[in-house]
């Protein structure tokens, strides 16, 4: 029963873009209809799967199928395996259900959302089916029982990314920012590649059951661990945008919103996370592993919130701010407990969603994305929306009732007991989050309306797929919260920091943006030192720029001169052409005159004459 | 001799077509259309057949088919299908099926086309069948003449520079070719040009093996494009015509690496092992070099060109590793990089006749005016960068495994060669297919259904070997296994 | 100098040595023609020297001298039509003038 | 001894003659003088005990090879008047070079190899030749005839008149 029920989750996708993709060009219209039914079938299902699995009763399930038979020991001797192949399947356990539920519902919330915020799109077909191809991508990657697959799907994901990324393809802005993203994920994905083939030779199979820190730990030698975990985790830095790899996920706002929502907050960048979880004991094997993960995390947190703190732009704001949610997550695995990280992960997931679909509320209603001319346009007037926008940025700053408090504490807890400087670097985080949130929340609440834009009158059905994923999302975020906490222990000092975190974070922002426009000539007049910097995104843009243009490019620019000059030119034509100069060289002898061929051969009669008189002493 | 000699109907379908088309006057152009597509239709059934009747099971040689010809020198008309050229019989069916169906379109001389292709194609499928060195030859140099007509007449930028250039050095190739083959014949106890009999019963001294082994390398390696000698391969796709650069890409490159792996290889393991590290370093300098060059090309048909020198890397880097994962990872990367670059060569040769240009500045917002087409080009892209769920991830993934196995370095600087071609991919795409609608090609017009069956062929390949690989490696593995003494 | 088989040998070396100065030497195609007729009868005389000195069948030098002289005479006849020819066309007999035939 | 010196005189007569019939400037003179050099040669024919053969060079070679020869500078006469331009040291002084060593080169073979000894006993008569002829060479003897009937032709053809001329 399981199986069929793993194989719907993961089909449905696949077939919704397949269907929609075969829909001739006259029945295009019905393209979000297929999307949403299928992306529902694959809801459902996977609900299903949770009530039957509620406790985890029956758990791991797993069934796998030899995908591709690599080799014997003839080619590797010491591989303890006699024949191993890669193998291709399902594996379903507490962790893989909570995210298969969380990918789906999300999935299906974004679709219905998504026909409210592209019914105008003349391309909506494409949009969908490549919706629905990102969700097949995505729950093949949670549902993989081996690396392998995860990495078949990971690059699957990566490249509807680079599809939804760059769906207006038309701006040339989106264009290369979809082709940033791919590029970087790539460049990412090269370590986590290395590192599969790494494991698979030295350690002989991918599984992740058969993937023990204690196993490992017999067959590979601490070095060899820990580059292994560290190049897996060069993968997840990709995927889940970590430090020096996070260049491409603000650019990537230049896609849809509910892609966004959906790709950019909580499925596709979680997936990082997810495998942290998933191959915890690959990590966990070598302690050094551990302390990369959680340094890099940390650093990841930092710049994602500073950054986060200067943005106009509604969109850029939230994903710098998952970028430092990431970094958060990835922090807690650092600190030795995934499943705080995990934990936080799922609530993220949903309330950042929130914020993304409310975002795009605002951004449909008044067509621009800088929160002081939403703050003009009379973006309070729209009550649901700041509602919920209110409601995000409570549970994403950590007030106790909402999700991102229970998940927060968590791993501030994790990592107090790990050690105390990234602890405190932690809190400096949860601070600059509470600022920002108060931030954009302020201004787009309490900015003076100038030129208001009346909503124009919607359809029912258009109402509908609006309000009610919001609604939705914003249940399921306190559902998982409630549900999802893996032990909750009252920890009275640890209330005590975050609200006074809070209270701090929230009162700086409150001073300096109680009045919107006059903070807006603050902010345009003089700009201090560390806004400059913050402006330019730490120089990282740049370093990347110089990277590919100076050094990438120009090796390759000589490369080709190279080719042309040297291969081409020297070796090919020069000896064609050196031929031929020696023809003509030849050809001088054919001079027409008589004589001189005559000449020519007595020359060679005088030179035999010579010759035999040389060779032969006058033997008779 | 099998009942049917399945073989020999392969080799003798195409040649049937050409001499039909010959005979046909030169009006009847749709006739000579259709009389080839029914050649190469009856090829590609029948490698089908071959494929499915081909017994996974049995390492030796099977259809064996044997003509004695000239006894004293042992030249006789032998075929026979093993492991290794099994999946190319196919390679070369599929690619000169779609190659007819694309070339539909051409109107200047089109009885010389097809006969030159369906003469081009029966030279090819008899190298790839032949186990009698001396046939392997005569097809080789018939496959390589018909070449030189097909892109002097009906090529494109500097044709006759580029024609000769491609035919010098294919018969440099076959010169150094030959010479080791007559060498081979000459020893005393050889005196034939059977390959079996040469392989029972001769053993090669090893610093025979040594030189012989380069001598027979360079000149296949001429062929499949190893790095020094890999000039004539852009030069010659970018002049050639659509149909003829499918063929020449898709499969005559192949025949050098085939012929390494037939002949060098299996005549002298020991030789190949002594230069299996010169061969590894050189097959990096192509992946690596074929890749970076490319970034730099304008020209769509020249960044193919050197993506094929960089894949062809990956082909000769999976026969340097001399293992099994590495060979079956170079015959997986030879079939599914054949079927991608035909595919490439249809998307723009089709780009070309439409809009006339193939620089990728001068085209844009391709994908608005004619989506079918960009599909199709961007599938190709994505399965040239080793995207999963298409074939050439798999090759990839074996000869990588196969290289960091036994040359660590060599294996983890190819891996960078994904990324660089990710990036001129991903740009070639962009700057042809995305962006705004240039108005210089606003009458192209998107594939029509004749146009669109040969590429969606090419894609379903694609595909369906990219997922199901072990069907691909169960006609090779156990060849392999035999070819390393296993 | 007495009549031994080395001074006929001599002789026509000399002879012919003089036939190939002038058939280098003039410009003129009559006197080339002449010292190819000088040259011959040097090849006919080393013929019949040595029937003469170390030929058991003293007929077969002869003979060759007979097919030497008629051969002269074919080719004397061919190549003064020759030379009338290009006489006609370049009204010179000049070797230097018939230089068309060149690469 | 008496014979020697003649035959002495002989052979200075025919190189003389030679040496004439190549360095005079006038191609008239030339022609004269390798009648002169034949006349030699066919007096050595008979030193060589060939008499038939000096007759028939006399005949043959003087009478109408020679005479041929005289006929054509006839022909193309106003060629003598034009005084021919200077002479082209260059290649008079290469072919001098060459014939030299040619020379010295024969020269040397002849000092250095080891002649048999002579046997000039034997029929030289004219009967033994026109046996010879007949009997074992007489495909060449036929196939001479052939070459002169052709260059007969040839020439006829060469040297026609009325706009034929190819």
């Amino acid at each position: 029963m399981d199986l069929a029920l793993l194989w719907t989750i993961q089909l449905s996708g696949l077939a919704a873009f397949l269907l929609i993709q075969l829909l001739p060009r006259s029945a295009k219209k019905i393209a979000p209809a297929i999307g949403i039914a299928l992306s529902f079938l694959a809801a459902a299902a996977s609900a299903k799967l949770l009530l039957d699995h509620a406790n985890g009763f029956g758990l791991p399930v797993q069934f796998s199928h030899p995908w591709l038979a690599v080799s014997d020991r003839a080619v590797w001797p010491n591989i303890p395996v006699e024949r191993y192949a890669l193998f291709v399947g399902f594996l379903l356990d507490p962790l893989n259900l909570t995210m298969i539920t969380l990918v789906t519902s999300i999935s299906f919330f974004v679709q219905l959302f998504s026909f409210y915020y592209m019914n105008e799109d003349r391309s909506r077909a494409r949009y969908f089916g490549f919706l629905s191809f990102f969700s097949f991508s995505m729950t093949g990657l949670v549902l993989s029982n081996n690396l392998l697959q995860t990495f078949l799907f990971w690059e699957l994901v990566g490249l509807t990314s680079y599809l939804l990324i760059g769906f207006w393809y038309e701006k040339e802005s989106a264009a290369t920012a979809a082709r940033k993203a791919f590029v970087v994920n790539r460049l990412a994905d090269l370590g986590f590649y290395l590192g599969i083939i790494l494991v698979l030779i030295l350690f002989g199979s991918l599984n992740f059951t058969d993937l023990k820190s204690q196993a490992l730990a017999q067959v590979l030698p601490p070095a060899t661990l820990t580059l292994v975990g560290v190049l897996v985790f060069l993968g997840v830095m990709g995927k889940s945008a970590q430090f020096p790899f996070h260049v491409w996920l603000p650019d990537a706002m230049e896609g849809p919103t509910p892609v966004s929502a959906l790709i950019h907050s909580a499925t596709m960048v979680a997936a990082g996370v997810f495998l942290l979880h998933r191959a915890f004991d690959l990590f966990s094997a070598s302690a050094t592993t551990l302390l990369v993960i959680l340094s890099v995390g940390c650093l990841t947190a930092l710049t994602g919130a500073a950054l986060a703190t200067i943005q106009r732009d509604m969109k850029r704001i939230l994903a710098y701010s998952t970028v430092s949610q990431l970094g958060l997550m990835t922090m807690a695995v650092g600190a030795g407990s995934s499943t705080a990280g995990f934990f936080h992960l799922s609530t993220h997931a949903y309330f950042k969603s929130l914020l993304f679909l409310t975002s795009g509320v605002f951004i449909h209603r008044f067509h621009t994305n800088d929160i002081w001319e939403i703050g003009q346009k009379g973006g309070k007037n729209d009550r649901l929306a700041i509602g919920f926008l209110a409601f995000g940025l409570l549970s994403l700053s950590g007030l106790p009732p909402l999700a991102g408090f229970f998940s927060k504490d968590l791993i501030l807890e994790a990592i107090k007991e790990k050690n105390l400087f990234f602890y405190s670097g932690a809190l400096f985080v949860s601070f600059l989050t509470a600022y920002y949130s108060f931030r954009m929340f302020l201004v787009i609440a309490r900015g003076r309306i100038r030129r208001e834009e009346r909503p124009h009158a919607e359809s029912r059905a258009l109402k509908i797929s609006r309000n009610v994923p919001l609604l939705c999302l914003a249940t399921l975020s306190l559902v998982a919260a409630f549900l999802g906490m893996p032990s909750f222990h009252f920890n009275f000092e640890m209330l005590l920091t975050t609200a006074a975190i809070l209270v701090s974070g929230g009162g700086l922002a409150i001073l300096r943006f109680r009045d919107p426009e006059a903070a807006e000539q603050k902010l345009l007049a003089g700009k201090t030192f560390m806004q400059k910097i913050l402006e330019r995104k730490f120089f990282i843009d740049d370093a990347y720029e110089f990277l590919v243009k100076k050094v990438g490019l120009a090796i390759a620019h000589a490369l080709n001169r190279f080719d042309r000059t040297v291969i081409n030119g020297l070796m090919v034509n020069e000896t064609s052409f050196s031929v031929m100069r020696l023809g003509r060289l030849a050809a001088l002898l054919q001079n027409g005159a008589l004589q001189d061929y005559l000449a020519w051969a007595m020359t060679g009669g005088v030179l035999i004459l010579f010759a035999f008189l040389h060779f032969y002493r006058g033997t008779p | 001799m099998s009942p049917f000699p399945i073989l020999s109907a392969i080799l003798l379908c195409p040649v049937a077509g050409l001499i039909l088309v010959l005979l046909t006057p030169r009006k009847f152009e749709t006739a000579i259309k259709f009389l080839s597509l029914l050649a190469a239709s009856g090829t590609l059934v029948l490698s089908i057949i071959l494929c499915k009747i081909f017994n996974t099971a049995d390492p030796g040689f099977q259809f064996v088919e044997h003509l004695e010809w000239i006894k004293s020198y042992g030249i006789h008309y032998s075929n026979a299908v093993d492991g290794l050229n099994v999946s190319l019989i196919l390679l070369t069916a599929i690619v000169i099926f779609c190659g007819i169906l694309v070339s539909w379109r051409v109107t200047y001389r089109v009885k010389d086309f097809f006969a030159n292709m369906l003469f081009l194609v029966s030279g090819v499928f008899g190298v790839f069948m032949t186990t009698n060195l001396f046939f392997f030859f005569l097809f080789y140099e018939i496959a390589v003449i018909p070449m030189y007509l097909l892109i002097v007449i009906w090529g494109s930028t500097n044709k006759q520079y580029a024609a000769m250039k491609l035919t010098l050095y294919l018969l440099l190739g076959s010169a150094l070719m030959f010479a080791g083959f007559l060498y081979m014949y000459s020893l005393p106890e050889a005196r034939t040009f059977d390959l079996l009999t040469l392989k029972q019963n001769v053993h090669f001294s090893p610093p025979i093996q040594n030189i012989l082994f380069l001598g027979l390398f360079l000149g296949f390696g001429v062929l499949a494009a190893c790095f020094p000698f890999h000039v004539w391969s852009p030069d010659g796709h970018v002049a050639a015509p659509t149909a003829a650069s499918m063929l020449h890409a898709g499969v005559l490159m192949k025949l050098g690496a085939y012929g390494i792996l037939r002949v060098a290889v299996t005549l002298l393991p020991e030789g190949a092992r002594h230069w299996a590290g010169l061969i590894a370093v050189l097959s990096l300098c192509n992946i690596v070099y074929g890749a970076l060059v490319a970034t730099q090309q304008k020209d769509l048909k020249y960044i193919i060109g050197y993506s094929s020198v960089s894949h062809m890397g990956i082909v000769l880097l999976g026969i340097a590793t001399m293992t099994t994962v590495g060979f079956n990872g170079a015959l997986f990367q030879m079939f599914a990089h054949g079927i991608m670059t035909a595919l490439f060569f249809a998307c723009v040769g089709f780009i070309y006749d439409g809009c006339h240009t193939r620089m990728a500045d001068e085209l844009g917002g391709l994908s608005k005016q004619a989506p079918m087409i960009s599909t199709f080009f961007i599938l190709a892209g994505l399965c040239g960068l080793g995207l999963p769920g298409m074939g050439s991830f798999v090759a990839e993934l074996l000869v990588t495994i196969a290289a960091v196995g036994t040359y660590p370095m060599i294996g983890i600087t190819s891996i960078t060669a994904l990324l660089i071609t990710a990036f001129y991919v991903l740009t070639a795409v962009q700057k042809a297919f995305y962006g705004p609608v240039n108005p210089h090609h606003a009458d192209f017009k998107d594939l029509d259904w004749l146009q669109f069956v040969p590429r969606a062929v090419l894609v379903g390949c694609l595909i369906f070997f990219g997922i199901f690989p072990s069907v691909f490696l169960n006609w090779v593995s156990l060849s392999t296994k035999i070819l390393l003494g296993g | 100098m007495s009549q031994s088989l080395q001074s006929y040998l001599v002789i026509s070396s000399a002879l012919f040595a003089i036939g190939v100065f002038g058939l280098l030497g003039r410009r003129n195609l009559v006197a080339v023609l002449i010292s190819l007729e000088l040259i011959l009868n040097s090849a006919s005389l080393n013929f019949l020297a040595f029937n003469k000195f170390s030929l058991p069948d003293k007929s077969l030098g002869q003979v060759f001298v007979i097919f030497i002289i008629a051969l002269a005479a074919a080719e004397v006849c061919v190549a003064l039509s020759l030379i009338l020819l290009l006489y006609r066309k370049k009204d010179s007999i000049n070797v230097e003038d018939a230089k068309e035939l060149r690469g | 001894m008496i014979a020697d010196i003649f035959f002495m005189g002989v052979a200075l007569l025919t190189l003389l003659g030679a040496l004439l019939a190549v360095s005079l400037k006038n191609v008239f003179y030339n022609a004269l003088s390798l009648i002169l050099s034949l006349f030699g040669v066919a007096c050595l024919f008979i030193f060589l005990n060939s008499e038939f053969l000096a007759i028939i060079e006399i005949i043959l070679y003087i009478g109408a090879i020679a005479i041929a020869i005289i006929f054509a500078i006839m022909l193309s006469s106003p060629m003598i008047q034009k005084k021919e331009e200077k002479p082209d040291v260059k290649k008079i002084a290469r072919s001098f070079i060459l014939a030299a060593l040619f020379f010295w080169g024969l020269l040397q073979t002849l000092r250095r190899t080891v002649w048999p000894a002579a046997n000039p006993e034997g029929d030289y008569s004219l009967g033994a030749i026109g046996k010879s002829l007949l009997s074992n060479q007489i495909l060449p003897f036929e196939t001479v005839s052939l070459v002169l009937l052709v260059a007969i032709i040839g020439a006829l053809m060469l040297a026609e008149k009325k706009g034929t001329a190819r």
